[in-house]
């Protein structure tokens, strides 16, 4: 009988890529589930149509490329780069901006780029970047959180406004959000904690002013500080499994507290505060979920704490000096472009290559 | 003792499952004698040694069938007495599977044995001799690189610390610990010998902490032999055996990237290697067999074996009935570094360790090799702290520049970095068919550059040869006076006489040489009779093909301990060679001196390619002759000096 | 060979140097007077725009202030006032201003009243606001600013003057609250104070050439 | 003759500034943001490198070759002086809006480069050509990007050909499509690079095509040389 | 006027560039073109001619002064990468006019055929061939380039290419190439003094 011939080590551990991607995507569960319950739900809207629009595109663009579609997509990474883009959005962003950021993270950001494990920047953040720069106005109208708003919006409602931007009884969304805000609220429009403050901040208002608004209460912005913090939540069970290494969570927050506590302290009521910058915007899920994508991120433990750090350093720079609001993506950008550089300078010594230095001596 | 000894640590290993209970619950059994043997030439890193046998020899158990030669190796012995039926070339213990010399021999189940003679004294013999019984024993490492142990010894001065490596990181494999558990007193024995034999100030053993028992017999064996040696009981990770990460491990020093060990002065040595010194020392024993891990759960009695070198595979695991299924991998070594053979003819050689048998749910086959995502855990997990990912990029691309600044050189193979690889690559697949690459392109610039110089060479001496032509035509007369004479003088030389005059001055290849020189005598006095009548080139080939008939007769008669048949043709057209030039009356020209010494200082292993030079100096001297001949013009003396190449 | 090589090469090079200069000293001598006229051109486009011809029989151009006043006009550095007189006296002027606060810096404008206490016009001449949000300030993108064309002059600050959202009656756009509400302070300080020094403005003398800053 | 076709399809195509070598990227994706823009900046240069190649192809022969660099410098920069002083006086708008990008046309690697690539070593009017075509490659480069661009991002064509070509351009924009909402990334740097990245892909894909369809051309056995004769 | 002087300071800066232009250019002089040995070095030195050009070393002059360089089968893919990296010039696939590439062959003489001729002896561009007049010659086939140069002029065609068999120590871990299920029965039996 013949016998089956393979190349060495013949044992594995049985963590595929298929494997690490579903367990992101389990890890997004609480946060998502978070972001149902206070922004209704647009959020799972948003998700469904982002996931299908991913599978398709993808499959189309392998199609066109003549490469073999169904390992690509087993491999569950288009799914997670579709559910972070799709998270990111207001949830009553209309279809096709979801449907043209998708299309563009994933032919453009990822396929063009060769495809899994070739993409220098982080797809699903390339895609929110595209979709800021080119639609500020509905990548800013987040809803107030449910705790402030007047009615809740049905699951009809939302698939309506979602498709035609009008609801079954022929409101607009702009109406909508107007009446949400209508009773009391103070009159910003819908703008979330950062957004408010940096407005606020422009206007010459103090810090402690911009924070007597009904939307800031708990710990920092309604609604955002639960959604960080289910997300944190996520994160902590990806780091417990060792799906991802502490590395990059630790070092992207611990530098964001490190500049926003010397901000406060430097400028006392003039900077948002630790608490504001740790558990508002997409903190949390940047620190856990966008910057550890492996393809996009340095390498070593080394380079992935400079990384993390550069990140920090980044979204503290530009959520308090920068043109828009939140950084997240921003900052992973720019940290993207970096990977190379770190990579080259976090180079482990190889064994038995002893520096020149040393071997002098 | 033992907690005098700091344990260090090196980066990166894995944990794979370990799995050694299924083999190492049981004592090691013996075999039954198989029918045939298969004992590969060489077994070992190194030249291979002259053979001492010939098909149709009865040999015994201990016998030497190989020597080694001038350029080294070890001998082979016979494990077992009976008949040698075959010396050809036989599916090898490799991954590769490439056919090598393989001598078979059929045992007549006597199991006779030479007589055995242990050294006396051995601890009072000075390291030289002990070194050279342990080469005549033909010993190489037993831990799977098969060096041979003789020559690592010899290389290393001034040992501080000599390591006895009973580490056996790799899952399954339990023959170091078994042959610990049940020879703990033979290893210390051996440990003796090596201690004596480099003077070694400090001798550690080192064992995993997951061989209690081992550890326990070990410790004990040192104390009641009451030698100074101590037991490192190190963490167990993968590769925790691996000569330079255990070298890490006990001393926190690194081997320099291009050095050895030795220049550290540590000598490392396996348990298995000690236990075959003691067998070779005090007993006399060459090493003809070794004990071997038959395990895997399609194996229904797994266990341990001592088997005899040379016992096919498929003898080994009909006695631990195989359950083969149809992915059935059949791995020699362990699941990290071992490879696949796909025909279970092989023989057991002085390497192999363990030969595994898994079924496919144990050790699944690696699935659809996917992109990778940079994810960076085979960088944690490399002991060297390279770069596989980097790595597997360039060997992809093929940039062997980019490799080598990467440190290719440094890997040690040991697969960890696919063991974690979520994209299922086979990473160390990749750099070895990278390493098998660039080694074959550094041959071919070696190939290369010898061209370059051979073309110059010779567009040189074409261009002198056409410069010496037309001088020639210009000194016509002159020219012509000197050939008369040359060729009074060719008439007077002995052709025969010259040759053996030549060929005595070469001890090493005396026989076979003087025997070629004969032949061809003979073959060229047929030749010239045959063709001084002969008109067309027909007949002149019948000539030469019935005169090169009865060379090869003449030689075969002669020759049957020469080495291999390209030193005896070379040795045949020196010979011939010189037969011709001495015709031609040349053999006053400085040149021709130098040839004679060249090929007297046979005795290293240069001597080959200097006589091949000379011959082809010869050669080339004999052809231009000839043709100058052929034009019916002369040699003048200048002739000799396109020489050079 | 080396002095040779050397003067060779340099008086080449200096010989092409110079015919090169040359060249361009004669091509800005024959277009200084057109490139004057071109900027000037420009200039009255925007103001014309604001001020129609009819209104006035100077040269706006040449009748021009220069004033400095941080507070109002958001800069440090003098900013031209340019004057419109018709044979009926005067009839109204053109500032130009800077709202120092838009969302990524400064707008700087031209804001033009007449003497009846009423806005002419309001352009913006340059901005950094973000694209797609803040830039509908300008006339190419919206017709917002249009809107305070022919709004009167409050005496002081007024409730008025604010977006719609902080209870004013200026329209916000879209997405956008910083740049509008920057930019209707900046005008309604502007024209508030214009109103109220017109007379030391149409007295002042004519200063902007010297300067060189003609825009 | 043939020269001139080779000319032609270098610049045009095979060897295409903008696409191939990659030169000048700098006014490339800054100006491309509309057609008109675009358009300016084309013409601009296409002067610009017809002007210097002429005259260095005349002055070739007096130019020692070390200092054969600074005097294409000196010659482009010339020629960009005097293009924007005369834009400057007779196309202020288009000046206004092209800005800073007309003195980047001197460090144009594209210009330099063909000077000290072809026009240094052939004649005047081979060297016009030359830059007529190689300006012509680029120029419509530009055009089609702003294009593009200006599609995309904006909706228009043509939007402020006025500036460049007189009142009556006016007529020429083009609402191509009503967008709400405008791609605007598209008129951003960004969009520059991914719609040239894209351009270069299309063009790339042309050639693999065609290359494609050539590809069934017998092969003609080249004769061997023999190294050795007979001696 | 200020324009004056302007145009006087420009061309006085051309003038003093200009004479440290001309100074450098003598001073810093380099001698010599080391490309052709570069790409010398590149090529595999088989001397085959299939290029075109009487050697190795006439191609990489050929190379430096502009030529293709996809006109190598022996070199192949490898040698055309490096020759693009070197030269900067586009690694074009092998011109398939001049041959393709193959496997590493070493020629082979059947001496029982060999009439002796010495036309393979002068066809040899390296030496790699011994033998005499009237004799039979031998390839050593540890210099054969395997140009096969020598197959052409042999009269009685005795020289074969063969392709050099693999050694397990320069195997290149092609799995697919190993042989499955070898007949283990005893092949022909080993000849001491060689075939």
């Amino acid at each position: 009988m013949s016998f089956f011939i393979a190349s060495s080590p013949h044992n594995h551990v049985r963590r595929n890529t298929q494997w690490v991607m579903q367990q992101v995507l389990l890890a997004m569960v609480p946060g998502v589930l978070a972001q149902v319950w206070i922004f209704g739900w647009g959020v799972l809207i948003q998700l469904a149509f982002a996931i299908v629009t991913a599978i398709v595109a993808e499959s189309l663009f392998l199609a066109f490329r003549d490469k073999p579609i169904k390992p690509a997509l087993r491999d569950n990474t288009a799914i997670l780069t579709a559910a972070l883009l799709a998270v990111s959005i207001p949830p009553l962003a209309p279809w096709w901006v979801i449907f043209i950021g998708v299309i563009f993270s994933i032919v453009v950001v990822k396929q063009v780029f060769g495809g899994v494990g070739q993409n220098i920047f982080n797809p699903a953040m390339a895609g929110y970047v595209l979709l800021l720069v080119s639609f500020p106005v509905q990548m800013t109208q987040w809803m107030p959180p449910a705790h402030l708003a007047t009615f809740n919006l049905s699951f009809i409602d939302s698939l309506w406004l979602f498709f035609t931007q009008y609801t079954t009884d022929g409101f607009s969304v702009m109406q909508v959000t107007m009446v949400q805000l209508g009773q009391g609220i103070d009159a910003v429009s819908m703008a979330t904690p950062l957004d408010h403050i940096r407005n606020q901040l422009s206007q010459g208002y103090t810090l402690s002013e911009s924070l007597n608004s009904p939307i800031f209460g708990g710990l920092a912005g309604l609604g955002w500080q639960e959604v960080n913090m289910a997300y944190f939540l996520g994160g902590a069970y990806l780091v417990a499994r060792r799906v991802i290494t502490w590395h990059i969570p630790v070092a992207l927050l611990g530098t964001l507290l490190v500049a926003s506590g010397l901000g406060t302290t430097f400028a006392i009521d003039q900077l948002p505060g630790v608490n504001i910058h740790l558990l508002s915007g997409a903190t949390m899920l940047g620190a856990f979920f966008i910057a550890t994508d492996p393809v996009s991120a340095a390498t070593s433990n080394k380079g992935k704490v400079i990384y993390a750090a550069l990140i920090g350093v980044l979204v503290y720079v530009i959520r308090t000096w920068g043109g828009y609001p939140d950084a997240m993506a921003f900052a992973v950008l720019l940290a993207n472009l970096c990977v190379p550089t770190i990579d080259y300078f976090s180079k482990p010594r190889p064994y038995g290559n002893v520096k020149a230095k040393e071997s002098a001596e | 003792m033992a907690s005098a000894i700091k344990i260090w640590s090196f980066p990166g290993g894995v944990h794979p499952p370990e799995r050694k209970t299924l083999a190492n619950q049981t004592a090691t059994a013996t075999t039954e004698l198989p029918e045939k043997v298969y004992v590969p030439v060489k077994q070992h890193i190194g030249a291979e040694g002259q053979l001492l046998v010939q098909p149709g020899d009865t040999v015994l158990r201990g016998q030497a069938l190989t020597q080694p030669g001038m350029s080294g190796g070890l001998p082979v012995h016979a494990p077992s007495s009976g008949t040698v039926i075959n010396i050809a070339e036989h599916t090898s213990n490799h991954p590769s599977g490439i056919p090598t010399l393989t001598i078979t021999i059929k045992l007549d189940g006597k199991h006779e044995s030479i007589e055995f003679t242990a050294v006396e004294n051995p601890l009072e013999q000075s390291p030289q001799e002990l070194i050279k019984y342990i080469r005549e024993a033909g010993i190489a490492g037993l831990g799977g690189a098969a060096y041979p142990t003789a020559q690592k010894l010899s290389q290393t001065q001034n040992t501080e610390l000599l390591i006895i490596n009973g580490v056996e990181c790799e899952p399954y494999i339990v023959s170091d610990d078994r042959l610990m558990r049940e020879h703990a007193e033979e290893i210390v024995s051996g440990i003796t010998i090596l201690q004596s034999a480099l003077q070694a100030q400090q001798t550690i053993v080192a064992i995993e902490d997951n061989k209690p028992e081992a550890i326990q017999a070990m410790r004990q064996a040192i104390e009641s032999a009451s030698i100074e040696a101590a037991v490192a009981v190190v963490p167990t990770k993968y590769p925790s055996g691996g000569e330079k990460q255990l070298i890490q491990l006990l001393t926190g020093k690194e081997v320099p990237s291009n050095g050895y060990p030795s220049d550290m002065g540590i000598l490392m040595q396996n348990v298995g290697t000690a236990y075959a010194i003691h067998e070779a020392i005090y007993l006399g024993k060459p090493l003809m067999e070794r004990i071997v891990t038959l395990t895997g759960e399609a194996l229904q009695k797994p266990g341990t074996v001592w088997a005899l070198l040379g016992t096919p595979v498929s003898h080994l695991l009909d006695s631990a009935s195989l359950q083969a299924s149809s992915k059935q991998k059949v791995i020699i070594g362990g699941p990290m570094m071992g490879y696949t053979i796909s025909d279970l003819e092989v023989p057991v050689v002085k390497s192999t360790n363990c030969i595994l048998c898994p079924t496919e749910s144990e050790l699944p086959a690696t699935g659809h090799e996917m992109a990778c995502i940079r994810c960076g855990q085979c960088e944690q997990v490399c002991p060297a702290s390279l770069l596989p990912q980097q790595l597997y990029w360039y060997a992809k691309a093929s940039d062997h520049d980019a490799l080598k600044q990467h440190h290719l050189k440094d890997c040690i193979e040991c697969g960890a970095c696919a063991y974690v690889c979520p994209s299922e690559i086979p990473l160390v697949h990749y750099y070895r068919k990278a390493k098998a690459e660039i080694r074959e392109e550094l041959i071919e610039q070696q190939k290369a550059d010898i061209a370059r110089q051979r073309f110059e060479a010779r567009q040189a001496r074409l261009e002198r040869e056409k410069q010496a032509r037309l001088e020639k035509h210009k000194k016509a007369a002159e020219a012509r006076q000197a050939a008369l004479a040359a060729r009074a003088a060719a008439a007077e030389a002995d052709p025969t006489e010259q040759s053996t005059a030549d060929t005595a001055a070469n001890n090493g290849e005396k026989q076979s040489k003087v025997a070629a020189a004969i032949a061809r005598a003979k073959a060229k006095n047929a030749a010239q009779a045959e063709s001084a009548t002969a008109e067309d080139d027909k007949k002149a080939r019948v000539a030469e093909a019935v005169a090169r008939a009865k060379a090869k007769k003449a030689a075969q008669a002669e020759s049957a301990t020469a080495e291999d048949d390209k030193k005896a043709r070379v040795a045949e057209a020196v010979a011939r060679a010189k037969a011709k030039k001495a015709a031609q009356a040349e053999s006053a020209t400085p040149e021709d001196d130098k040839a004679k010494q060249s090929s007297q200082q046979s005795d290293n292993a240069e001597a080959e390619k200097k006589r091949r030079v000379a011959a082809a100096v010869a050669r080339a001297k004999a052809k231009k002759a000839e043709q100058q001949k052929q034009q019916n013009s002369v040699t003048t003396s200048e002739r000799g000096d396109s020489e050079s190449s | 060979m080396i002095f040779k090589n050397m003067k060779k090469n340099g008086l080449i090079l200096g010989a092409f140097a110079l015919a090169a200069t040359g060249l361009l000293v004669v091509t800005q001598f024959l277009t200084a007077d057109r490139i004057e006229q071109q900027q000037r051109a420009e200039l009255m486009g925007t103001l014309n725009t604001l001020i129609p011809e009819e209104m006035h029989s100077n040269d706006l151009f040449a009748d021009c202030t220069l004033v400095t006043n941080p507070d109002v006009l958001g800069r440090s550095s003098p900013q031209p006032v340019y004057r419109a007189r018709s044979t009926n006296g005067n009839t109204a002027i053109a500032i130009r201003t800077t709202a120092p606060n838009g969302y990524s810096g400064n707008i700087d404008m031209l804001v033009a009243i007449n003497t009846n206490n009423k806005v002419m016009g309001v352009r913006v001449l340059q901005h950094r606001e973000t694209p797609g949000l803040g830039d509908k300030i300008e006339t190419r993108k919206s017709d917002w600013i249009l809107s305070f064309t022919q709004q009167n002059i409050p005496a002081q600050e007024s409730p008025r003057w604010e977006v719609r959202k902080d209870g004013g009656a200026f329209d916000q756009f879209t997405g956008a609250t910083i740049t509008p509400r920057a930019v209707i302070n900046a005008v309604e300080r502007t024209i508030i104070w214009a109103n109220a020094q017109q007379e030391s403005l149409f007295n002042a003398p004519s200063n902007c050439q010297q300067s060189g800053d003609s825009r | 003759m043939s020269e001139i076709k080779t000319l032609s399809k270098n610049g045009l195509w095979e060897n295409n500034p903008a696409l191939v070598q990659l030169l000048g990227l700098c006014p490339l994706l800054a100006v491309t943001t509309t057609v008109t823009n675009a358009l300016g900046l084309g013409l601009a240069t296409l002067l610009v490198l017809v002007g210097s190649n002429i005259t260095v192809s005349l002055v070739r022969e007096w130019v020692p070759n070390e200092i054969r660099i600074p005097v294409f410098v000196i010659v482009i920069a010339t020629f960009v002086t005097m293009i924007e002083l005369l834009m400057n006086a007779f196309a202020y708008s288009l000046y206004l809006s092209l800005g800073i990008f007309i003195p980047l046309i001197v460090t144009n690697c594209a210009i330099i480069g063909r000077a000290e690539a072809y026009a240094s070593k052939n004649p005047w009017h081979l060297a016009a050509y030359d830059g007529l075509a190689m300006g012509l490659g680029f120029g419509g480069v530009l055009v089609l990007l702003g294009a593009v661009r200006e599609i995309i991002g904006q909706g228009t064509l043509f939007d402020g050909a006025e500036l460049l070509l007189g009142e009556w351009a006016a007529a020429l924009r083009i609402e191509v499509i009503q967008f709400d909402y405008p791609l605007l990334l598209a008129i951003l740097p960004p969009g520059a690079f991914i719609g040239l990245g894209f351009l270069i892909a299309i063009k790339n894909g042309i050639d693999r095509l065609h290359a494609a369809k050539q590809e069934k051309q017998a092969v003609t056995k080249a004769t061997r040389a023999r190294v050795t004769g007979q001696t | 006027m200020s324009l004056l002087t302007g145009v006087f300071v420009v061309s006085i800066i051309a003038l003093v560039f200009g004479l440290v232009l001309g100074f450098a250019a003598v001073r810093f002089k380099v001698e010599g073109d080391p490309l052709v040995d570069q790409i010398d070095e590149i090529l595999p030195q088989t001397q085959c001619g299939q290029c075109g050009y009487p050697g190795c070393r006439p191609y990489a002059e050929a190379i430096a002064n502009g030529d293709e360089i996809n006109k190598c089968p022996p070199g192949g893919e490898a040698t055309i990468q490096k020759l693009s990296e070197l030269t900067g010039k586009e690694a074009k696939p092998l011109d398939e006019a001049h041959g393709v590439e193959d496997v590493k062959k070493v020629a082979y003489i059947r001496e029982d055929e060999c009439i002796g001729c010495t036309k393979c002896i002068q066809a040899c561009p390296v030496d790699a061939i011994m033998g005499a007049n009237k004799q039979m010659h031998t390839v050593i086939a540890d210099e054969c380039t395997g140009c096969d140069l020598c197959v052409d002029p042999c009269p009685v065609d005795c020289i074969d290419m063969i392709p050099i068999p693999t050694k397990a120590e320069r195997w290149k871990w092609d799995l697919e190439s190993i042989p499955v299920n070898v007949d283990t029965a005893p092949a022909a039996s080993r000849q001491v003094e060689g075939v």
